[in-house]
């Protein structure tokens, strides 16, 4: 009998990245193959780090707005108020009713968004075309939305400590309905083309199973672990903003197609949780008041007393927390970010331990990363 | 340039080279095939831009390629990092003449919002490659991006190929090569110890 | 489980090791424990059934010039729902502090980052190298005295 | 000597006994002739390239809720010309590690293999290159080569990603051959010849006698596996993995620039159009139109009267020259045309291009529609499902044909 030793190939050792149309951005994963079958995956990253920490403590309390917003440039309304929330517990700065009620449609938006970018370039790792096309569609009518608030498209700067930077203009109200009133219907399409198709299933189905400890123990957050089953979420979890106030569903993967916490489920997360977004601003355009302040009186040397604070929130790719330390003066000691994506990213070697690459480049999809908040 | 080492640039000024020289610009200008080659922030509103809303494939532009040897331009879109800066310049090189670089928002032009503090980004992407076209904003608008396409179309249109250059655009064209030239060299590679 | 009761319970199974529960004006309480102590109370944290804790939320390096640097540790129980704050407190010249990698994998990527910005050795990491920053870079930089660049590999750095 | 005198003796022998002798021995005249219906074949492959290549870009961009090229020349149609021109002109990159005469040879050799078997396909009656009694088999033949030179360019370019790319072409292109060429199988079988003229010849009558509709139902099955396997033997998706791009970068043509990728670039095309036109040889009725004793017995007088009165409708109920530009009008006017044109004079051409055009389409339909395929998922489809498939599918039909002979 010979062992399958002799039978082994020569390994090889693959460069993907930085520049790799499925790599989302500049990561680069050092792969060893065995033919087509991975046996290793190293990610490396960093390519992107743009020093937003040094940011943080070289600037006063507002001028870091801006960078959180180019952390996650996908979802730049959640980092606002990911950060905005922590400035605010730090300093007891308590933020008017109205306001509260815009960052929640703002950031529900921006998650529908961001969650848009996802399933398509899902597809576009899979290889079918179209399905980016008809969500960059969609989404551009978010940001057409966005661009009425704030007048920007990807960053919008739009929080302020204490509120936001302006009310909502008039009529805004309206297209917000009518989009998303066209956009339930749209998602059932986007299902037929793209979730519910054969090869889709095949090719994500049993796919990079994550088990839920393991999530967990990787730090695993957002869509990536509620698709190994766990319902977490920091919305319901510890509730910030008027979270509380509504209701609404934590989707979870079941393992409709494979077992849970495939690709396949942590794509559909997404799906569900788009319909889950729509709910709620349904709910907030309803019971939000017509007038009042947006923003709370706060300060231009704005100076927290000393402490320190980590607040976490719910982005579109999970819990984006925010570590601040004060020391009594107008500008941060310390500012450091924890990025849901740079956890959910270095679950991938330990997953994909003897997939294929076109599994892997699945698998990497289904995570949703963005390089620019795993290098800040 | 030299993908026409015998034609290029040997021929006088008249109407034949002339209209030749705007057929082959022409030809080239409404091909310009973009890398997809995405940094940071830009890159989602370059995608924006190759899609539906606003289609980038009207000016002919819209086949992105994933290799550098099969594209003519390279949208440097984002912040450059030295630790990528590397990596484009050799990207740079990978790509065939004629090739154009288009520096998308202020982090590629020239570090942007993080001029100041940030340690590890480059100041500009122009510091090792030559640059065509420049395209404010952080991000751009998509309608930015199309003026930069814009101008960048009509900067072929204008390029001698084989016509004969004057002096002076000679030396600029040298002058370039030479200082980007002078970079290269001094690009030291990563240490063998660091080599994965 | 308070902050109190937290801080009581550490107290009891490693006595001298922790430190202190600092409350400041605002924001959350923290316990800080000796460095050398952090790889226990780490797991006794995580494997006691009253404490629980399972996620490690964030690792943070911090500089308190001229004598310490300081890494922090956000631990939260999904089971249990509450959270604590840990911190271990090194000296500047020799910032060395065992790893909690093998305690929350998670912790990997965050220690080489501390490592990368703040330098700060985690012995015991199974792969120390610099993630965010290139391998030849020189200094950390997130340390409240560090000298940017003027040159790397040949491009300069400012004009 | 022995030896040697048995080699001259054997090619003595193929030269007399060999498919082409007859042209090597008619006249130069014909020998001319020859040449020029060749050089005629190669424009219209490159132009039909061309056109093909528009098309993918249009209607992908109309799938995808876009326009697509739209600034060069009216709607984009010189596009690829441009493209062409542009490539044509670029640097030709031959990298320092490269294997030179291999990675100059492959892109060539891809290319002829697609296009030297377009001598035995059947635009018309006549025109034909070679009708060769063995039509069938030497298509299969030369199209197989392709993979050779797929081969090369990935080995040759010494990199890694290429290899991936060439290796995967390989497994594809050889386990797909099968089905593919089972699924001929029953053809031959009912047309009893390997000779394309002859299998379209069989077919003549009206729809109802396309090979298509033979043997229900077998020869649709039939038609269904080649269909699939000719996709994946042109590597399209959903069975693209050789050039997979968010997998494999660009696949086996990842290294190449310039004039040699354009040359992999038509081969892909012309490659698509020739199983496409195989496909309605085999199974469509090849040049003949799908009815007799309608449309093509009318008087030209009669059909320039329904013509006018189509377009009287259109401009009377729509807002048709209201929408569109004059240039659009001359461009739908010249088509019209020139399509009608053809159908008066070569009405076979019309029919052949118009069968193959359709299938074309459903193509580029599949391409924006569906996601690519795993490379395992792809041999389990070729060995499990279509391999079998094709030989019940063979059984069966060689079962009709003993009951209804």
């Amino acid at each position: 009998m010979t062992s399958s030793r002799e039978f082994r190939s020569q390994e090889i050792y693959v460069n993907m990245g930085p520049q790799h149309p499925s790599t989302h951005g500049v990561l680069r994963l050092m792969l060893r193959t065995d033919g087509e079958i991975v046996s290793d995956v190293a990610p490396m990253i960093g390519y992107l780090h743009r020093c937003a920490e040094k940011y943080g403590e070289s600037g006063t309390y507002q001028m870091m707005i801006p960078y959180t917003d180019r952390m996650d440039y996908l979802a730049g309304m959640n980092c606002n108020w990911a950060y905005c929330l922590a400035v605010e517990k730090l300093g007891n700065v308590v933020v008017p009713e109205r306001a509260e009620y815009i960052r929640i449609l703002v950031g529900e938006l921006n998650r529908i968004a961001s969650h848009l970018i996802a399933f398509g370039t899902y597809g576009l790792d899979l290889g079918a075309f179209t399905p980016f096309f008809y969500a960059l569609d969609e989404r551009e009518k978010i940001l057409d939305l966005f661009e009425m608030v704030c007048g920007a498209r990807l960053t919008y700067s739009y929080f302020r400590i204490g509120g936001v930077a302006a009310d909502l203009p008039e009529g805004w109200v309206k297209r917000c309905h009518e989009f998303i009133d066209f956009f339930r219907k749209r998602i059932d399409e986007f299902n037929e083309l793209l979730t519910y198709n054969y090869i889709f299933i095949r090719r994500t189905a049993n796919i990079g199973v994550i088990p839920a400890n393991m999530a967990v123990d990787y730090g695993c957050t957002g869509p990536v672990l509620r698709g190994s089953g766990m319902r977490r979420d920091t919305r319901v979890d510890e509730p910030y903003g008027l979270y509380p106030r509504l209701r609404f569903h934590i989707p979870i993967g079941m393992g409709e197609k494979g077992s849970v916490g495939d690709c396949w489920d942590r794509y559909m997360v997404r799906i569900r949780e788009m319909e889950q977004s729509c709910d709620i601003i349904k709910q907030v355009l309803k019971s939000m008041p017509e007038k009042g302040d947006v923003r709370a009186k706060v300060p231009k040397a704005f100076k927290p007393p000393k402490g320190e604070v980590y607040v976490r929130s719910e982005s579109s790719k999970g819990e984006l927390g925010f570590y601040l330390i004060s020391d009594g003066t107008d500008r941060p000691y310390r500012v450091k970010a924890r990025s849901p994506s740079l956890s959910n990213l270095c679950v991938l070697p330990a997953i994909s331990d003897g997939m294929m690459i076109a599994d892997l480049v699945a698998t990497l999809g289904s995570l949703d990363i963005v390089m620019g908040e795993i290098d800040r | 340039m030299v993908t026409m080492p015998i034609l290029e640039n040997r021929f006088e000024e008249n109407v034949v080279f002339s209209t030749v020289d705007e057929m082959i610009n022409w030809c080239r200008l409404s091909s310009i095939w973009p890398m997809t080659f995405g940094l940071a922030c830009c890159a989602i509103e370059m995608m924006a831009v190759g899609a539906g809303q606003y289609d980038l494939d009207r000016f002919g532009a819209g086949a992105f390629r994933a290799t550098p040897r099969q594209s003519d331009l390279m949208i440097v879109a984002g912040t450059v990092t030295y630790k990528m800066a590397i990596r484009i310049k050799r990207l740079y090189e990978q790509m065939p003449e004629p090739k154009f670089v288009m520096a998308l928002g202020v982090c590629a032009s020239a570090g942007g919002p993080y001029y100041e503090h940030g340690y590890h980004v480059l100041k500009g992407v122009d510091k090792i490659i030559p640059v065509d076209i420049y395209v404010p904003g952080c991000p751009p608008r998509p309608e930015a991006l199309f003026d930069g396409l814009l101008k960048l179309q009509e900067k072929i249109r204008h390029q001698k190929v084989l016509r004969r250059l004057t002096p002076q655009e000679k030396s600029v064209i040298d002058e370039t090569t030479r200082k980007y030239e002078l970079e290269t060299q001094k690009l030291t590679p990563l240490p063998k110890e660091y080599q994965v | 489980m308070q902050i109190q009761e937290l801080f009581e319970a550490l107290k009891k199974k490693f006595g001298d090791q922790v430190l202190e529960l600092a409350t400041p004006a605002s924001g959350e309480p923290s316990v800080t424990v000796s460095a050398q102590a952090v790889q226990e109370v780490a797991l006794f944290c995580r494997e006691d059934s009253s404490l629980e804790f399972d996620q490690l939320m964030c690792l943070s390096g911090v500089d308190y010039p001229p004598e310490h640097l300081a890494v922090v540790y956000h631990l939260h129980s999904s089971t249990k729902h509450h959270r604590l704050v840990l911190k271990a407190m090194v000296p500047r010249q020799e910032p060395k502090l065992p790893t909690v990698s093998r305690v929350w994998r998670t912790a990997n990527w965050h220690e080489r980052e501390a490592y990368d910005l703040f330098g700060i050795v985690f012995t015991g990491h199974a792969n120390l190298r610099r993630i965010l920053l290139p391998q030849d870079w020189v200094g950390y930089p997130l340390r409240k005295d560090y000298v940017f660049p003027t040159e790397y590999r040949g491009i300069k750095c400012h004009d | 000597m022995n030896d040697s005198y048995g080699v001259r003796h054997l090619q003595k022998h193929i030269w007399e006994n060999h498919a082409f002798s007859h042209i090597f021995n008619a006249d130069f005249l014909g020998f001319a002739l020859m040449v020029i219906a060749g050089v005629a074949l190669l424009t219209f492959v490159l132009v039909y390239g061309m056109v093909a290549v528009w098309a993918e870009r249009k209607v992908a961009g109309h799938i995808q809720d876009r326009l697509g090229p739209m600034r060069v020349g009216w709607h984009g149609w010189l596009q690829s010309l441009a493209d062409g021109v542009k490539l044509m002109l670029k640097e030709d990159i031959i990298p320092t590690m490269a294997d030179k005469p291999l990675f100059i040879l492959a892109p060539p050799l891809v290319f002829l293999a697609a296009f030297t078997a377009y001598a035995v396909l059947p635009f018309s009656s006549r025109a034909q290159l070679a009708d060769l009694d063995i039509g069938v088999l030497y298509i299969t033949a030369v199209t197989s080569l392709g993979v050779v030179g797929i081969i090369m360019a990935g080995w040759a370019s010494n990199s890694k990603w290429p290899l991936y790319g060439a290796m995967r072409s390989a497994a594809l292109v050889v386990s797909y051959g099968v089905p593919l060429g089972l699924s001929m199988l029953p053809v031959l079988m009912l047309s009893g010849s390997l000779s394309l003229q002859e299998i379209v010849g069989n077919q003549g009558g009206g729809i109802l006698h396309w090979n298509l509709f033979q043997a229900l139902p077998f020869m649709p099955l039939a038609f269904l596996v080649f269909f699939i396997s000719s996709l994946a033997e042109t590597n399209r998706v959903p069975f693209d993995i050789a050039e997979a791009e968010s997998e494999l970068v660009g696949g086996y043509h990842t290294e190449y620039s310039g004039i040699n990728f354009s040359l992999f670039f038509i081969a892909e095309y012309s490659a698509m159009l020739l199983s496409c036109g195989v496909a309605a040889t085999l199974f469509l009725g090849g040049y003949l139109p799908p009815a007799f004793r309608t449309l093509g017995m009318m008087g030209l007088p009669r059909l320039l009267a329904w013509l006018a009165l189509g377009l009287f409708l259109l401009w009377r109920f729509t807002s048709f020259w209201e929408r569109r530009q004059f240039s659009e009008a001359l461009f739908f006017a010249v088509l019209t045309l020139a399509g009608l044109l053809l159908w008066r004079t070569f009405p076979h051409l019309f029919w052949f291009l118009t069968k193959t055009g359709v299938l074309f389409l459903v193509m580029l339909w599949l391409r924006w529609t569906l996601p690519r395929l795993r490379i395992d998922q792809m041999m389990y489809m070729c060995w499990k499902v279509l391999t079998p498939l094709a030989f019940v599918n063979l059984l069966g039909t060689s079962l009709w044909w003993m009951w209804a002979n």
